[in-house]
């Protein structure tokens, strides 16, 4: 089966929906660079808070 | 003698909080029948040292066996008696103990249960609530748990805690008792001289660290001299 | 900051570039949904790897439960139960974006989108039990045994949706049930999200043993005994 | 096993009759919930009908919570529970004991909010009373098995309120939705006869739980 077959089971046209995709992907990739950043933060502080003490 | 596992071992037993030991780098052989007593300054790691012996505390590094077993494969017979009584609050001081007996498969006839009530000096309070009971009663009625298991090795963590002058005598004689009918002991208290005579070796703990070892009628001068 | 784990976030940086243009800009428009179906190219990969590292999480938590002192597996079994977390609310966020232009709402009962819910939840009341846990010894088996519990949920949520019979989701895409001009963007992007999800449970596995050690003494080595109370009298 | 199983069972049970006050509210609760839904609701006979298998299960869900964060409390107050284990009672017969004498709670209490929600909600039954009590066994023991589980927790981490619900809400969706559309079925009729599937569900839901539960929670009080 291939993909094209496989989307006939789906009901209504559906045309452009560039916008959707776009938020998406968008939303997606805010929040895995939210997490990273919090992440990446949160090593320094533990890397700097160990060598203090 | 030497072919049985001592009732308590100890290797290298630590225990941490954080970044403070309170306990650490313990080595202690107590052979079946013998008694010790801890002694050491608020702090020190008796509560700590008690609880690892019983397994409600987990070491950090080193072990413990009670009688050549890891302790929680022990405690059939171990018996502890700590600053927390272990009692349900809303049933009565014979209800505990019958529930105890259940649970630990003994003989829970009411003669029995009655006569260690007696014993501990609750006699005619079975039916109180312990809710209802004053500090040292709760005191007295954990000593009962622990005399109707009557287990092999006995730990005893500040037994003369919130007791009585009478409940002082009490466990006097009862340590003497277990020491008699050939119970391996080991107890912490603040009371080193009136302990001391009562028990063979002595132990100083000071800052989590055993700092003395020797017969328990030395432990009191040794104190003076390392607390100065 | 020369940790080895960095090179593999680069790695998976750079697929995810390269598999987001490809399947972004490269591949022809799908007949019936036209651009929306462009989402898969995210929305599949997420789903993958959100329910690998869950498994991850699963595994690692049997594991904390047979070892004796499990520090580091605790550290990678919490940092694994965190990025499971993220990647479930992309997942959900992408559905529901998704469901929107194709099913005409953002949300539906279906039992995908029900234990993917209920999955996130789930492991998000795993987190928060650990943080209430005291203790290094309590904290790790407790998230542990909460973590294998709530993991196998997942499949029962399922099930019980699913025999509603309300589903509007189509099968679990693989590139086999895909036309094969959009295998390669698939694989792209999940190899990139698995990339980055290793990396950022090492990053996140190393944050937590190192604030582990700032208050538990777990480091410093235990002090030698110091004297022998071989009480024999 | 079973033996000191049975006794924390009696255990608890004496526990719960040495203090009725205590029960009492969790009755007066469960009994104030039901009232509220039929307040949102409004007076929509109809519709109160139709979902009282929800509203029942939905009383039933929320009060477990409290009954079972209680069980535990009397079991750390004064660190009851150590002593338990230095008895020593096996971690599995606790969780057993404990287990069942929670369920044979929610059983006394859906006995009561059964009949009591047919009255506030116009409901009856057309399936056999047999069947209802069977899908209310079972439904209730998918709440009190993970439920006594994570309560071992709970009761003494901290934040211990919230933390109950948290965990135990997410996980018990599968017996939430088996168990009220069994129920509904029972008390509507099953024309198409599907509620053998969802017993099933239920059942296995059980089994899983029940026996996943008294293997970890020799780890959960172990710490």
């Amino acid at each position: 089966m291939n993909g094209t077959e496989e989307t006939v089971e789906f009901t209504g046209q559906i045309v452009g929906g560039g916008g959707y995709v776009a938020a998406a992907w968008s939303i997606s990739l805010v929040i895995l660079l939210a997490y990273v950043i919090v992440t990446t933060v949160r090593l320094r502080a533990a890397r700097a808070g160990k060598e203090s003490s | 003698m030497s072919d049985l596992p001592p009732a308590l071992r100890a290797t290298a037993l630590s225990r941490g909080y954080g970044r403070r030991w309170a306990l650490a780098g313990l080595n202690l052989e107590l052979a079946a029948g013998r008694s010790l007593l801890v002694a050491g300054p608020n702090g020190a790691g008796k509560t700590t040292l008690l609880r690892l012996l019983a397994a409600t505390l987990r070491p950090t590094s080193g072990s413990v066996e009670v009688l050549g077993k890891p302790p929680a494969a022990a405690r059939e017979h171990l018996g502890l008696l700590s600053h927390r009584t272990h009692l349900y609050t809303d049933l009565t001081c014979l209800e505990n103990l019958r529930v105890a007996a259940r649970l630990g498969g003994r003989d829970l006839s009411k003669d029995r249960l009655g006569a260690l009530l007696e014993r501990v000096g609750l006699a005619g309070r079975g039916g109180t609530r312990i809710r209802e009971c004053s500090a040292g009663m709760r005191k007295r009625l954990a000593f009962a748990r622990l005399l109707e298991k009557d287990p092999d090795v006995v730990l005893l963590d500040e037994p003369y805690g919130q007791l009585d002058p009478r409940g002082f005598d009490f466990v006097d004689q009862l340590i003497a008792e277990l020491a008699s009918r050939g119970r391996t002991l080991v107890m912490s208290t603040h009371l080193v001289p009136r302990a001391a005579p009562l028990l063979r070796s002595g132990l100083l703990l000071v800052d989590g660290r055993p700092t003395w070892v020797g017969p328990a009628a030395d432990l009191p001068s040794a104190m003076s001299e390392r607390l100065a | 900051m020369r940790d080895r784990e960095n090179l593999l976030g680069a790695l998976g940086l750079l697929l995810l570039c390269l598999g987001s243009a490809w399947g972004l800009f490269y591949t022809p428009p799908e007949t019936k949904m036209a651009s929306v179906m462009r989402i898969f190219f995210i929305h599949v990969p997420t789903a993958w790897n959100a329910l690998l590292i869950a498994t991850f999480a699963f595994a690692l938590a049997v594991g904390v439960l047979f070892k004796k002192s499990p520090g580091k597996w605790d550290a990678a079994l919490a940092a694994t139960v965190e990025v499971a977390c993220v990647y479930t609310v992309m997942l959900l966020i992408q559905g529901s974006i998704w469901g929107k232009p194709t099913w005409g709402t953002y949300w539906d009962w279906d039992p995908r989108l029900t234990s993917a819910a209920v999955m996130g939840v789930a492991f998000a009341g795993v987190l928060s039990l650990r943080s209430f846990a005291e203790g290094p010894r309590r904290k790790a088996l407790w998230t542990a045994v909460a973590t294998i519990i709530a993991y196998v949920d997942v499949p029962i949520v399922y099930f019980s949706v699913q025999m509603t019979d309300r589903t509007l989701h189509q099968n679990l895409s693989s590139p086999t049930s895909v036309s094969s001009i959009y295998h390669w963007p698939l694989r792209a992007n999940a190899f990139a999200l698995l990339f980055i999800g290793i990396w950022l449970i090492i990053r996140r596995a190393r944050t937590i043993l190192l604030e582990a050690e700032d208050d538990a003494g777990g480091s410093s080595p235990a002090p030698e005994a110091t004297l022998v109370a071989g009480v024999e009298g | 096993m079973i033996r000191p199983a049975l006794g924390v069972l009696r255990k608890d049970l004496k526990l719960d009759l040495a203090s009725p006050g205590r029960l009492a509210a969790v009755v007066l609760f469960s009994v104030v919930t039901l009232l509220l839904f039929s307040f949102a609701v409004g007076p929509d006979t109809s519709s109160l009908q139709r979902n009282t298998a929800g509203y029942l299960w939905l009383a039933l869900t929320l009060s477990s919570t409290l009954a079972l964060g209680e069980s535990f409390r009397l079991e750390v107050e004064d660190d009851a529970l150590e002593g338990l284990l230095l008895l020593p009672v096996p971690p599995a017969a606790i969780f057993y004991g404990k287990a069942t004498a929670n369920l044979l709670f929610l059983l006394a209490l859906a006995a009561l909010l059964v009949p009591l929600s047919f009255g506030l909600y116009g409901a009856s039954v057309r399936g056999s009373f047999l069947e209802l009590a069977v899908i209310i066994a079972l439904g209730t023991a998918g709440l009190a098995g993970p439920g006594t589980l994570y309560s071992a927790m709970t009761a003494r981490a901290r934040g211990s309120d919230v933390m109950l619900p948290l965990l135990l809400f997410p996980l018990v969706i599968p017996v939430l939705i088996a168990s009220v559309k069994a129920t509904s079925l029972v008390l509507l009729g099953d024309p198409m006869g599907d509620r053998g599937a969802w017993f099933a569900l239920v059942g296995c839901f059980d089994l899983v739980y029940w026996t996943l539960c008294g293997l970890l929670f020799g780890k959960v009080v172990d710490a």
